[in-house]
């Protein structure tokens, strides 16, 4: 896969630079030489991916990566993108900041020419790597979760058309939770003491895009937002947060602050001296790492995803191929979504006629097309992106149609010690067991 | 308290507390114009104090001092050095990372006056008082080295000439001639006496070298924890009996009376 | 009344948390001058230590402790064989060391990111259960952390003030080059000093995750916050890193339960520059009598 | 003296040669993109140089300088839509004031505790950024914090190079523009090093009482070398937010402020070339270890290591023993 350096133009273009002395002029000729060497075309499909292999992100980035690799493996078995073999590459973006990630993406179109580049999330890129690859024309597959990616691609529908957002924007998130919540009172499942919901918001641009629309959308559904604290993240002594909360008395407690482990301490104080509140925590508590750190505390908690793995036949099928490839201890979901936009892009660019490189802008804008002409049932849902965003919608909030969108899954935390601790109970067809009023309720 | 200009420092009950300990405790004493005084007594004696506290590097607890007549307590260093008072150090004080000439033209240039608002270079007559001054000091063959690198006689010459190339009115030596042999004492003695007679510079010296002290100052005064214990002429050391039970010692007395070069009582840091 | 509880116990709590993991700090920059920004990596390395005796080799939950000293004075030997014996007393130490140990912990955390995984984990020091008396309620597991964190103090006290070891730790933090020509075998004491640094920071590492989660960066914001007592008690005294623990501790908590807990940081932080501004050596921190 | 600044000056423009022939090369986006940024890197590293190495005041928050330049740049051409070009000089003001509030708090301070008060600084001005979350402007469906708190701040226009060299030369635009601004750096570090400033900030770091004994008013000349730095360092920060196209708070975080400090130190810090020659060595190494994935840190931290348990004075410092050892057998014979 990486060729060595040997060709004897580039031994002598090296030598002529060390004689100039400049350490500069080195470097960046050895770099140069590099990426020629690297760029080479080889028969075979480059894939890029920028994932956070180190760093505190590193649980889902190691996911996103097998994901990716278990969908190339499989497109290979079968005989690749017409006729031609994939060959992924990841490249860390470390802690996700703005410039690791779009010097990682000019990197996979530089220097590994990548035809693709097919990813996870990266939370603090902030649209930065678009106008590289943009400008490279290939296609781009993320699920950043980021309602900045609709802005991006509005701002310039042209430039942007091979960016893709594989789930939908954070911001649904906060307004599909008032439409939950309403559910469940109105088909008299719960029936809250009053209608505050006390807001904690961790200071993470995702926490605070999905509080924001929880305190907008609230009041729609005969909420209101009554209290509200930030916090800083990450927080892991919720003392002083609880105490305000409890004095409240709310009927849900919404925290969009989304680390595991921070939310798994937050649950345990409170349920040290629980008030009658529904417990809502953003993403964390989907991770089994919750349930192990709270423990019995965790048992009624709900949170709620968009690419959550539905539990039907091709759900569960997933799952079991991807703990039979890397283990029960591995997260299926993070890999799920990669390996479905990984397939997605297969056989959108099967359609066109074959993949095409950095500059093939043509080839590229015909992949687009398909990507958003055919849709893909993955183990979440249906992959499907809406013409004026380039991303998928949620189900039912936006979309009231499910097999047009991504469903929306509300989930309670039913059996802490379980495998699989969470089970789905919104919205239909896909939810497997019913509401349970919290065991701390009294 | 009657103002008396004629002096060029006078000092009233300067006291510097160090919690209950009391470095200089309620000293009071003056320098005349081209004067030269010496300053000895044991360690811990508040010599260095006492030259922290005239040169601005510590505030007094309490007392004043007065510089041609003005009242200059609690002056900061820095406006201190501008009023024409210039002190050394016992330890290696010079700036290591420059070299000889550079350390003499950075103390010229802002010794000598206030600088509001400094040039992008020195002025003409900061390098022709650091060439002086390395004519002076007889450093001209080192004016390029570090002063870092230089070996002990040099970088005391050094030390000396960056507190006089300002042309202070006052000139405060601590240990000037300490770890030097009598050949190398002679040198910078030689330095001195060039000062106080052709510049009129007045001086004020602590040393524990007594041959070089009696040799060089007009009158001695003598401290032990923090107080005057003796004040007078050169020669009148040795009588003085508390001064020999706590200082001299009988050898140090005699070494004294005779004027030969002392046993050096330490240069350890007080 | 019930605001007043909350902050005590709250502040109790995290004041004795912010002790334990600065005391070791403090010991380090009052016997070497040493910055030590691997201190968080010791503490991850103590964390993880006692998740590997319990969780792994299935001991009782409070051998945790024990394992995390282990492990904690494994690191310490470490630090010492790797960095601090080659570069004690040359030119620079005090700059260069602050930057090698940034590089030791960057390779703590990578080491751990790679062969153990950047997962999550439970840390199993823990007890269950509440200790309730009124209005007063605090969690046994919050007693365990106030009483382990004083016992380790004050043993670290014992051992500075009344044995053989803390003589010569007090004689080279005096004057090196003294203590050296006296006799004292420096780089034995330095040794033994970073040992003892590695089990108060690997102990503290298990009490902090204990209220917390064990993760590969689980020892960056303790570095910080430690690095902030540590400053405010004046650096290298013990118990100014005390009592600093304490008073930020409450400033923390009182600024989180009034203005807000956001602000609870930043405002400290602030508090802290600003006494310094007055008190440049810290609260408690040697006035040093300048002589040249 | 006078010829060293005339050596040093004849460096810089053989060393600005040399680098504007860069793009000649024919270099990727890739690696003109990273050359950029570490040619701003090395600019920042110059002018911290300056108080931490020069003036030796360990500021280790000296990020906090180029975050509120950078911040300056990106919230006026958000809000004012101003070209970037005119938010430039606000940019360097905003540097010029958060350096004095930096010096006021460091005045009386020594050693470890400007260490940790100019981090505490920093840190502050990072906590403040990312729990700013109050909804300050609307747009669509989203609401957007004054500061962009912990997302940053990213569109607020840019220098131009893209409307006047076309999308695929406006790399070489921002590349020139931050060579000037590295060029600029340099030669400000020169000009204050080789003048009486430099000699009374190098004083200080001698000797701050026998400085002050000798007429120079410390306090004075640590605003002053704080407020030359703050300058450029703004200037920096808002030349890099244009270049970049978004500025967050991950200036600020410790990773970020340990590897430029790394640059400087492993260079050779109080040096003119120390920090440049840091920065190219270690932006070298950590792009070399691209391909270590996982275990780039690993490597970038052991290399780190060995040059600073080796060499320590850096690599300047290394140079001059190198030569000095080279040189001195020559002599004998």
């Amino acid at each position: 896969m990486e060729k060595k350096l040997t060709s004897p133009t580039v031994v002598s273009t090296r030598r002529r630079f060390l004689t100039t002395g400049a350490g500069t002029a080195f470097g960046a000729g050895l770099l140069a030489s590099v990426n020629e060497a690297k760029a080479q075309q080889s028969g075979t499909i480059p894939i890029g991916q920028m994932a956070s292999l180190t760093g505190p992100l590193a649980v889902d980035g190691i996911e996103h990566k097998n994901g990716l690799e278990m969908a190339c493996e499989e497109i290979n078995a079968a005989g690749g993108i017409l006729g031609k073999m994939l060959e992924p590459t990841t490249l860390d973006s470390k802690n996700q900041t703005a410039e690791e990630v779009s010097a990682a993406a000019r990197l996979l179109i530089d220097r590994y020419a990548s035809h693709a580049i097919i990813n996870g999330y990266n939370v603090g890129a902030n649209q930065a790597e678009y106008d590289p690859i943009a400008d490279a024309g290939i296609i781009y597959i993320h699920y950043n979760t980021s309602i900045g990616h609709h802005e991006a691609f509005q701002s310039d529908p042209e430039r942007y058309t091979g960016i893709f957002m594989a789930d939908p924007a954070e911001y649904y998130y906060g307004v599909g939770l008032p439409v939950m919540l309403a559910s469940l009172r109105d088909q008299g499942l719960w029936k809250p003491d009053n209608n505050k919901i006390a807001l904690v918001t961790g200071s993470l641009p995702y926490s605070t895009v999905i509080s924001n629309a929880i305190r907008e959308t609230a009041p729609q559904y005969g909420f209101e937002v009554s209290f509200e604290e930030i916090v800083p993240v990450p927080t892991t002594e919720w003392g002083a947060v609880l105490n305000k909360v409890r004095a409240e008395q709310p009927a849900v407690i919404a925290n969009t602050h989304f680390f595991p482990a921070d939310l798994a301490q937050f649950q345990i104080q409170f349920a040290e001296n629980p008030t009658n509140s529904l417990v809502y925590m953003q993403y964390g508590p989907l991770l089994k790492a919750f349930s192990e750190i709270a423990g019995e505390a965790a048992r009624g908690v709900m949170s709620s995803s968009v690419i959550g793995i539905l539990p039907d036949e091709i759900g569960n099928a997933f799952r079991d191929a991807y703990w039979a490839r890397f283990g029960e201890t591995a997260e299926a979901d993070p890999g799920a979504s990669t390996y479905s936009e990984m397939y997605h892009y297969a056989i959108s660019a099967a359609l066109a006629g074959g993949t095409g490189e950095p500059g093939d802008y043509e080839q590229n804008r015909k992949i687009a097309d398909n990507l958003r002409r055919f849709s893909f049932r993955a183990p979440f849902g249906t992959l499907r992106y809406a013409k004026e965003f380039n991303a998928a919608l949620p189900y039912p909030t936006i979309s009231p149609d499910a097999s047009l969108a991504m469903p929306h899954l509300l989930y309670q935390i039913k059996d802490p010690a379980a495998a699989v601790p969470k089970k789905l109970i919104f919205p239909k067809p896909y939810n497997e067991v019913a509401f349970e009023t919290p065991p701390w309720f009294t | 308290m009657t103002h008396s200009p004629q002096h060029l420092l006078e000092v009233r009950g300067l006291t510097k507390a160090y919690g209950a300990m009391k470095a200089t405790n309620d000293l009071s004493f003056h320098v005349d114009r081209g004067e030269v005084l010496g300053i000895g007594g044991p360690n811990g004696a508040g010599k260095t104090t006492l030259f922290d506290l005239l040169s601005g590097v510590t505030p007094p607890t309490a007392g004043r001092i007065l510089f041609e007549g003005a009242d200059i307590t609690g002056l900061g260093a820095s406006a201190i050095c501008h009023l024409g008072i210039s002190r050394t150090f016992q330890l290696n004080a010079v700036f290591n990372s420059q070299t000889v000439a550079d350390n003499l033209k950075t103390c010229a240039y802002f010794g000598s006056e206030k600088r509001l608002v400094p040039g992008l270079s020195y002025d003409r007559r900061s390098e022709i008082r650091a060439a002086e001054v390395l004519d002076l000091t007889g450093l001209t063959d080192y004016a390029d080295v570090m002063a870092g690198a230089l070996p002990v006689l040099q970088l005391k010459l050094l030390m000396i000439g960056c507190a006089i190339v300002s042309h202070p009115k006052l000139l405060l030596l601590d240990e000037p001639v300490g770890g030097l042999n009598p050949a190398e004492i002679e040198t910078c003695a030689a330095v001195f006496r060039q000062l106080r007679d052709f510049h009129g510079t007045t001086i004020v010296v602590i040393e524990h070298v007594m041959s070089f002290m009696t040799a060089f100052a007009d009158r001695i005064m003598i401290l032990h924890h923090g107080a005057k214990l003796h004040e007078g002429a050169a020669g009148s050391l040795a009588d003085n009996p508390e001064v020999v039970d706590v200082f001299l010692g009988v050898s140090g007395a005699a070494d004294s009376r005779k004027g030969a070069q002392a046993e050096e009582v330490g240069n350890a840091t007080s | 009344m019930e605001l007043l509880t909350g902050i005590l116990t709250s502040t109790i709590a995290l004041g004795a948390i912010y002790a334990a993991s600065s005391v070791s700090l403090a010991l380090l920059w009052g016997s070497i001058s040493m910055l030590n920004l691997a201190h968080g990596a010791l503490i991850v390395i103590g964390a993880y230590g006692s998740v590997a005796v319990v969780t792994g080799l299935g001991l009782p939950w409070w051998t945790g402790l024990l394992g995390g000293m282990i492990a904690g004075a494994a690191g310490g030997l470490l630090l010492y064989v790797s960095q601090v014996r080659w570069i004690f007393g040359k030119a620079n130490f005090d700059l260069r060391i602050i930057i090698l140990t940034m590089a030791f912990s960057t390779i703590v955390v990578d080491l751990i990111n790679n062969l153990i995984g950047a997962k999550i984990l439970r840390q199993p020091f823990q007890v269950e259960g509440r200790f309730v008396l009124g209005a007063l309620s605090i969690g046994h597991q919050t007693l365990l952390v106030v009483c382990c964190s004083a016992l380790m103090v004050l043993l670290l006290q014992l051992v500075v003030h009344k044995t053989n070891l803390g003589r010569l730790i007090r004689a080279v933090s005096q004057d090196i080059t003294a203590a050296r020509l006296n006799g004292v075998p420096v780089q034995a004491v330095i040794f033994q000093v970073m040992v003892l640094a590695g089990i108060i920071s690997g102990a503290s590492g298990v009490l902090l995750t204990s209220s917390t989660t064990v993760y590969p960066g689980a020892g960056f914001d303790p570095l910080l916050k430690a690095l902030i007592v540590c400053v405010l008690g004046g650096l290298g005294s013990i118990p100014g890193a005390l009592a600093a623990s304490f008073a930020l501790a409450g400033l923390e908590t009182t600024v989180q339960y009034t203005l807000g807990v956001k602000w609870g940081f930043p405002v400290s932080l602030l508090v802290v520059v600003l006494v310094l501004v007055y008190r440049p050596t810290g609260l408690f921190g040697r006035q040093e009598l300048e002589r040249n | 003296m006078r010829s060293m600044k005339s050596r040093d000056l004849l460096i810089l423009l053989l060393f600005v040669g040399v680098l504007s022939l860069l793009p000649a090369l024919g270099l990727s986006r890739y690696v003109l993109g990273q050359i950029t940024l570490f040619i701003l890197w090395a600019a920042v590293v110059s002018q911290w140089n300056l108080v931490f190495g020069v003036a030796g005041i360990l500021s280790i928050g000296h990020m906090a300088l180029f975050a509120v330049g950078g911040y300056a740049t990106a919230l006026m051409g958000l809000y004012f839509g101003m070209s970037l070009w005119w938010t430039l000089p606000v940019a360097a003001l905003a540097g010029l004031l958060m350096s004095l509030v930096m010096a006021f708090a460091t005045f009386r301070l020594r050693g470890a505790y400007v260490v940790v008060v100019t981090l505490a600084i920093a840190m502050t001005v990072y906590q403040l950024l990312v729990t700013d979350v109050a909804c300050f402007r609307q747009t669509q469906s989203v609401c957007y914090s004054f500061s962009g708190g912990a997302r940053g701040l990213s569109r607020f226009g840019d220098f131009g190079f893209r409307e006047l060299l076309g999308y695929s030369s406006a790399p070489l635009g921002n590349f020139y523009l931050s060579l000037i601004m590295l060029a600029l750096s340099i030669l400000v570090a020169i000009m204050v090093v080789y003048s009486p400033y430099g000699q009374a900030f190098k004083a200080m770091r001698d000797n701050e009482v026998c400085a002050a004994s000798r007429g120079i008013e410390i306090r004075k000349y640590q605003a002053i070398v704080f407020a030359v730095s703050g300058v450029f360092t703004g200037l920096s920060g808002g030349v890099y937010a244009g270049v970049i196209g978004t500025f967050g708070p991950q200036v600020l975080e410790l990773p970020t402020l340990l590897f430029l400090l790394s640059m400087m130190v492993v260079g050779g810090r109080g040096t003119i070339w120390g920090p440049v020659v840091g920065t190219i060595v270690l932006a070298l190494i950590d792009e070399g270890f691209r391909d270590l994935a996982a275990w780039r840190n690993t490597a970038y931290a052991a290399v780190l290591s060995i040059i600073l348990l080796t060499l320590p004075e850096g690599l300047m410092g290394g140079f001059a023993s190198l030569r000095k050892w080279a040189l001195s057998p020559r002599k004998e014979g």
